[in-house]
């Protein structure tokens, strides 16, 4: 199968007056169609950066440095490198919201405040409105609501004719993460960016959001990238999962063998470090020295070597590349290849 | 289990009764009052020296206001906070004027869920950590210099550091300073206000280990709010569920885990995903949302959303009882039906 | 909304008993009454009057009461539309301020719209396009415009156009409008003069207004709500004018509360250094000369115009935000 | 446990910093900003003996020396080190009959540094000729910025200008300062009535329009008063209406304050209500006190300048900036001695500085909040 997407060594890097962060340091990772791909890593990972990069909606002082971000609009089309389309140019603007869609992590702040819920759905159904009807006639405002109506209730919004004219500030946390989903679908894209989606919500509105999720992909076999730093959500959204640590990939593989196989020595102390809810109790748990260092403050090699229980001395001096390790999974780490990249 | 049983021959360290917060809500120029949002409504528990009680909920449940009255950080609107005293007094924290409460404040301190906001940026550790120290009378500042030295090494952190400013560490190493000011005047009664919440995952395990660590070296007892069930279970004897400010569920964290007693501890315990792919927690989600706690349902707060909920259950506020010994729940149907 | 426009209705009474009375105690402060001062200036021209007039006008003008009873006096006739008569120019001061009201209105308000057009979009553009030439030049002009004081602008754009261009740039008319009677072209020859001391009144609040744009744009742009709509795939100027700038919009509508107050203090100034018709000058004169009602009844209409602006600009704030229509 | 590895934490000076080093350290970043100081600064060794820089007595007047022209003050005399001004050349204008002047450069009058003129007393406390520029020839006089109708000597009246209108605006502030912190601290620390009552005068306060009520005030103030008198009473009525902006901020910041994790944990720790408004509350906000203090500076300054200009301020004989360009009020006047808007480009100036280093500060102001 071909990828939908196609993240090729990707570098982000933000030039901020006391120095040049590198938040995203040569990612790679594809993402098929249909398949729900799971980013997974703590504060300044790069996970976010990464996705803002494939929508093209890095801002200043930040800027894509090199790589490439390889996306199939059609079955059988040749991919277009998003990271060479000018972010505000009208392709890249076709392809936000009409192919890939995004799920924002705080969807109080997500919409604004003082336009009706409604209305921000409708406007995003208008500007994409080829894609919901045929024919080159231009879709009427009230089609659009007509539609926008449906999707609420698609996504389980009760009482939706009324609920279209409030302001999401009348809406309770789960039901404004709700009409956030119905605007991500409204144009049925191709690829969904769910960024931390239930993070600032309860966990019973959590389960009832992550099922809807299940649900629509179930249904509209949307391919989704699904970031969070909840190892749980992961476990049960994600059919494979990328694992990231300061902007770098630090192994990838299907769930159940990151889960119950894990190669990669981060990946393997962050599974053991969570307690879980059948674990022995009241035992300290295996941690994983040290702290996350200041992005100004990288460690050269790979950067994970100072916390790395495992650390030998090449790990400090080169850093190893993404290679396979077992028949579906690739890390990133002299333990199991001895793969630098190139310096 | 590893801590002292509940209940026995000691009277217990902290013994909270019909604990209630209201907070008006006010229309108008004259801020007449047209409403009151309970957010504590009636909660009784107690807590032994040297366990740890976990208080859980969803936000809006009324755990924080809870704890922030037993800190008297805010002043309860009703109820009694009877708590044993180092000298062996029993006082009722809630009725003490504030004069009275400040010698009292040395024995029950707090750990705060923001690494960041919860220390003074303008102050050194050593003035920070060294503070409840100096106006609890220890004038000296080489005697305070050498206590802090030995509450950061407690913590993991060097003494060299305690003539840094906070803006200095991480959210991690901040959280353990949080702990040594905590700690500077001895306290028994620790109240930690989602401690590990704001961490990330790989230094949330060594703040957890710290606490069990200092709690067993030091004979601290915690009332351990916080959100996370798998935390709460690792790290909590007992555990009391809250919603819409009311105690629903009170028991050991065995019996709990093992057997919920109420169909929203048992809700709640489903919605926590499994982080094992092979394991799906998918059965029986919670529909609806959590009502106000300023127009709450009729009957038992949890109906609405109960799929176990019968016209009683509408009708009539369920009592707190004991279905099993320590077990106490909020449900009309507990032990009739498995939540 | 209704409720909340008709209980600040309810206040504007209120407010302007509080402000009368404020009002009064000032001009009642000088040492000795109109009448002293009156019959000083009397002397001074040669004239003269007795004592028994003096004691006459006393009476008749309450000046023998004690001062709250003179201040319910004032109010009283006040409340009949009133003003007194004014002892300089000896005519009701209700004429004198009404002959000079509209014009200081229509100057107060085209100053307040010429700085919205200029503000506006000068903030906008300096937002989106930070640190950029333009922006850093608007930012020069903006410190210069806020750090001048506007007679001083005044006096240097007179001092030019009179030494280098021999014009007088004094004055709303052209001579031979100046007292004629209103028509289309003294209409015409009223805008072609206004907009000079209308841009010289308003460039500070201009400059401070451009800078508030530009901050609470800066701020918008960087909410989440932003991002969604990009992602939405929207064209960025659209998104920009659609969005953030509609919610920048907010604080700024709710500047117009002090600013109103600003222009009418700034209009007095500027209307004294350019000669315009203008309740300002006759304000430091009547201050200057101790023509008290007169200068109380001036002071009281700016309160009025002030509190009336605010009102309506808070109620202009709850038309278009949502948030405090919903809940107000 | 062991003990945490420090190699995550830079062993650097910045660890130790304290708050007020690292506001100086940003504030430091703003290169206008600092120039802008450096200029304060300036302006008040001016303040402190403004007899040391100007060149004669500020109100010695002579009318056959009325307008005259600027004389720019040169360094070197073929190519040595020889500073001097060019005279001053008359001819009447034989249609209004006035004296027009105008400067020679080839007539030159030496002049010198550090060299004695009239006596004037050091802070009032001894008595010196020194001057900062003085004529070689002390009988003769020199106009640096001209001379103004009654042939007084401009740059010596704008130095003693300069005195009066940088202490008006240091004092109307610091007034409003006083007023501020403790009505707006009362408001926020005291909250329920009392704050609704101060928060009411507020909005009364800032809805008025300042100058028309100042101008009132200032015509209710007895003629015969002495200029400090008039003085102290104009800043007082400046600052009567200047601290309600004071009030707002410092009531914002103690009520957001209140709320704050460590003022709670201080609370918690047992400590009185004094020490934590004392040693957290007020240090946390003193920045921001002085950084809107120095931006109240400027509209004080603007405020009195503009009272002065209209005749209802500083009143001669007293000296500010506002009494001095009362002078360039008559537009043929100014067309024949445009100098005399000399004094409002000082005020253009400093009004600039204060600005600048205010908003450098308000930037600085708050270290930790990124």
């Amino acid at each position: 199968m071909t990828p939908l997407l196609s993240v090729r060594d990707l570098r982000v890097s933000f030039a901020l007056d006391e120095g040049l962060v590198r938040a995203v340091d040569g990612t790679s990772f594809d993402v098929m169609p249909g398949q729900v791909l799971g980013v997974v890593g703590e504060s300044g990972c790069g996970k976010s950066v990464t996705m803002r990069a494939i929508l093209q909606l890095i801002e200043r002082p930040g800027r894509i440095t090199s790589g490439e971000i390889r996306f199939r609009r059609r079955d059988g089309d040749n991919a277009v490198d998003i990271a060479r389309l000018p972010p505000r140019g009208p392709e890249m603007r076709d392809i936000r919201g009409g192919e890939i869609a995004l799920i924002p992590q705080e969807p109080m702040a997500a919409f604004s405040p003082v336009h009706t819920v409604g209305d921000q759905v409708i406007e995003a159904i208008l500007l994409h409105g080829h894609r919901w009807q045929e024919g080159g006639r231009r879709l009427r405002r009230a089609e659009a609501r007509d539609i926008t109506v449906g999707l609420f209730r698609d996504v389980g919004i009760s009482m939706p004719e009324q609920r279209i004219d409030a302001f999401s500030w009348q809406l309770s946390g789960g039901l404004r993460q709700r009409a956030m989903i119905a605007m991500a679908l409204s144009c049925k894209p191709r690829l969904l960016i769910a960024d931390e989606p239930t993070t600032a919500i309860d966990v019973t509105t959590q389960a009832q959001v992550l099922a809807l999720l299940r649900d629509l992909q179930a249904r509209y076999n949307t391919a989704i990238i699904f970031i969070t730093h909840d190892l749980g959500v992961i476990a049960q959204m994600a059919s494979y999962v990328v694992v990231m640590y300061l902007g770098r990939v630090m192994e990838q593989g299907p769930v159940d063998d990151i889960f119950h196989n894990p190669r990669h020595p981060y990946t393997k102390a962050l599974l053991r470090s969570i307690p879980s809810l059948h674990g022995a109790t009241r035992v300290a748990l295996p941690v994983i020295s040290g702290a996350l260092p200041h992005p100004f403050n990288r460690p050269p090699g790979c950067p994970f070597h100072p916390r790395c229980p495992d650390a030998m001395a090449r790990c400090a001096a080169a850093i190893p590349s993404l290679q396979p390790v077992a028949a579906h999974q690739l890390a990133s780490c002299f333990l199991h290849h001895d793969q630098a990249e190139p310096a | 289990m590893n801590a002292p049983s509940t209940g026995t021959a000691a009277p217990p360290l902290l013994d909270v009764r019909g604990l209630q917060k209201y907070f008006p809500i006010t229309r108008g120029l004259r801020q007449r009052v047209v409403a009151q949002v309970r957010a504590v409504d009636g909660v009784d528990f107690t807590i032994s020296e040297g366990e740890t009680l976990g208080l859980v909920g969803e936000s809006g449940c009324g755990k924080t206001t809870a704890s922030r009255c037993i800190l008297r950080a805010i002043d309860p609107t009703g109820g009694a906070i009877v708590y044993r005293t180092r000298d062996g007094r029993t006082v009722d924290l809630a009725a003490l004027s504030p004069a009275a409460l400040r010698p009292l404040r040395a024995e029950i301190q707090m750990i705060f869920q923001d690494p960041f906001s919860s220390l003074n940026p303008r102050m050194t550790l050593l003035d920070n950590v060294g503070e409840p120290l100096l106006v609890n009378g220890m004038k000296n500042r080489r005697e305070r210099a050498e206590r802090v030295a030995e509450l950061l090494r407690l913590v993991g952190l060097r003494p060299e550091f305690m003539h840094r400013f906070p803006h200095a560490f991480s959210g991690g190493q901040r959280q353990r300073i949080g702990i040594a000011r905590a700690l500077a005047t001895s306290p028994r009664l620790v109240v930690a206000d989602e401690p590990v919440s704001a961490l990330d995952v790989s230094v949330q395990a060594q703040v957890l280990n710290l606490l069990l660590e200092l709690q067993s070296r030091l004979k601290l007892t915690f009332l351990f709010v916080a959100h996370d069930l798998s935390v709460v279970r690792h790290i909590c004897d007992r555990i009391a569920v809250m919603y819409v400010g009311q105690l629903v569920e009170l028991a050991p964290t065995d019996a709990i885990f093992g057997r919920p007693q109420h169909p929203y501890t048992a809700a709640l315990m489903r919605a926590v995903p499994v982080p094992d792919p092979r394991v799906r927690s998918s059965d029986g989600i919670l529909g609806g949302e959590v009502p106000s706690p300023a127009a709450p349902p009729s009957g038992c707060y949890f109906h609405p959303r109960c799929r176990h909920a019968q016209e009683r259950c509408r009708v009539e506020a369920p009592a707190l009882r004991e279905i099993a010994p320590d077990h106490m729940t909020r449900c009309h149907r507990a032990g009739e039906v498995a939540f | 909304m209704t409720r909340y426009i008709l209980r600040r209705l309810a206040l504007l009474p209120l407010l302007m008993v509080v402000y009368s009375f404020v009002i009064f105690v000032i001009i009642q402060a000088p040492p000795g009454d109109f009448l002293t001062a009156y019959v000083a200036t009397l002397a001074s021209s040669g004239s003269s009057m007795s004592a028994e007039q003096v004691q006459a006008l006393r009476q008749q003008y309450g000046l023998d009461q004690p001062m709250i009873v003179q201040y319910v006096l004032w109010l009283q006739h006040l409340l009949h539309g009133d003003f007194g008569l004014s002892l300089e120019y000896q005519r009701p001061n209700a004429d004198l301020i009404g002959e000079q009201l509209g014009l200081t209105l229509a100057l107060a308000l085209f100053s307040l719209v010429l700085t919205w057009v200029i503000a506006v979009p000068a903030g906008i553009y300096s937002a989106t396009h930070p640190r950029s030439w333009g922006d850093h030049a608007l930012t020069v002009i903006n410190y210069v415009g806020v750090a001048t004081p506007n007679f001083m602008l005044a006096l240097i754009l007179m001092w030019i156009a009179f030494a280098y261009f021999d014009i007088s740039v004094t004055g709303l008319f052209s001579p031979e409008f100046a007292d004629a009677p209103w028509s289309l072209a003294r209409v015409l020859d009223l805008l072609g003069h206004i907009w000079l001391p209308a841009l010289v009144l308003g460039i500070a609040g201009t400059a401070r207004l451009s800078r508030i744009m530009r901050a609470n744009l800066l701020d918008e742009l960087n909410k989440p709500y932003v991002v969604t709509a990009r992602a939405k795939g929207m064209k960025e100027w659209r998104l920009v004018l659609r969005y953030p700038v509609r919610l920048a919009f907010n604080p700024l509508v709710s500047t117009i509360g002090w600013y109103l107050p600003l222009l009418f203090s700034g209009s007095l100034i500027v209307a004294t250094v350019m000669n315009l018709p203008n309740i300002g000058p006759l304000l430091l004169r009547a201050l200057v000369n101790q023509d008290m009602y007169l200068a109380g009844g001036i002071l009281l209409i700016y309160s009025f115009l002030t509190v009336l602006g605010t009102l309506l600009s808070d109620i202009l704030l709850a038309l278009i935000d949502p948030r405090i229509r919903v809940e107000g | 446990m062991t003990t945490l590895d420090a190699g995550t934490v830079a062993e650097d000076r910045v660890a130790v910093a304290s708050n007020w080093r690292l506001v100086w350290w940003r504030f430091r970043r703003h290169h206008l900003a600092m120039l802008s100081a450096v200029l304060l600064i300036g302006l008040y060794v001016v303040v402190l003996m403004p007899d040391f820089f100007a060149t004669q007595d500020p109100e010695r007047t002579d009318a056959r020396q009325a307008f005259i022209p600027v004389q720019m003050v040169h360094l070197f005399d073929d190519g040595k080190l020889a500073p001097w001004v060019p005279a001053i050349a008359g001819k009447r204008n034989p249609v209004t009959l006035r004296m027009e002047w105008t400067t020679d450069k080839q007539r030159k009058v030496p002049i010198r540094f550090f060299a004695p003129g009239h006596r004037w007393r050091v802070l009032g406390l001894f008595e010196t000729n020194l001057h900062l520029i003085a004529p070689a020839d002390p009988t003769q006089r020199i106009f640096l910025l001209g001379s103004d109708r009654l042939g007084r000597d401009q740059w010596s009246r704008i130095m003693h200008g300069t005195q009066t209108s940088m202490t008006v605006g240091l004092v109307a502030v610091a007034l409003s300062v006083i007023l501020g912190v403790v009505l707006g601290g009362i408001s926020g620390y005291v909250g329920g009535k009392t704050d609704q009552v101060i928060q009411r005068v507020i909005e009364l306060l800032q809805s008025v329009p300042t100058i028309p009520i100042w101008l009132a005030l200032s015509a209710a103030l007895p003629r015969d008063w002495t200029p400090t008198e008039i003085f102290f009473a104009i800043t007082v009525i400046l600052s009567l209406v200047g601290w309600t902006t004071l009030g707002r901020e410092v009531r914002g910041r103690f009520l957001a304050l209140r709320e704050e994790d460590f003022v709670l944990a201080a609370r918690l720790a047992g400590c009185s209500q004094m020490r934590i408004i004392l040693r957290h509350m007020v240090p946390t906000f003193l920045s921001h006190i002085i950084a809107t203090s120095s931006l109240a500076i400027p509209v004080m300054i603007i405020n009195e300048t503009s009272l002065s200009f209209l005749g209802l301020g500083i009143r001669p004989p007293a000296i500010s900036w506002g009494v001095l360009l009362q002078e360039a009020q008559n537009i043929q006047t100014l067309a024949l001695a445009p100098w005399l808007l000399i004094p409002g480009l000082v005020v253009i100036v400093a009004v600039l500085a204060f600005n600048l280093v205010g908003d450098g500060l308000r930037d600085a102001a708050d270290p930790y909040s990124q």
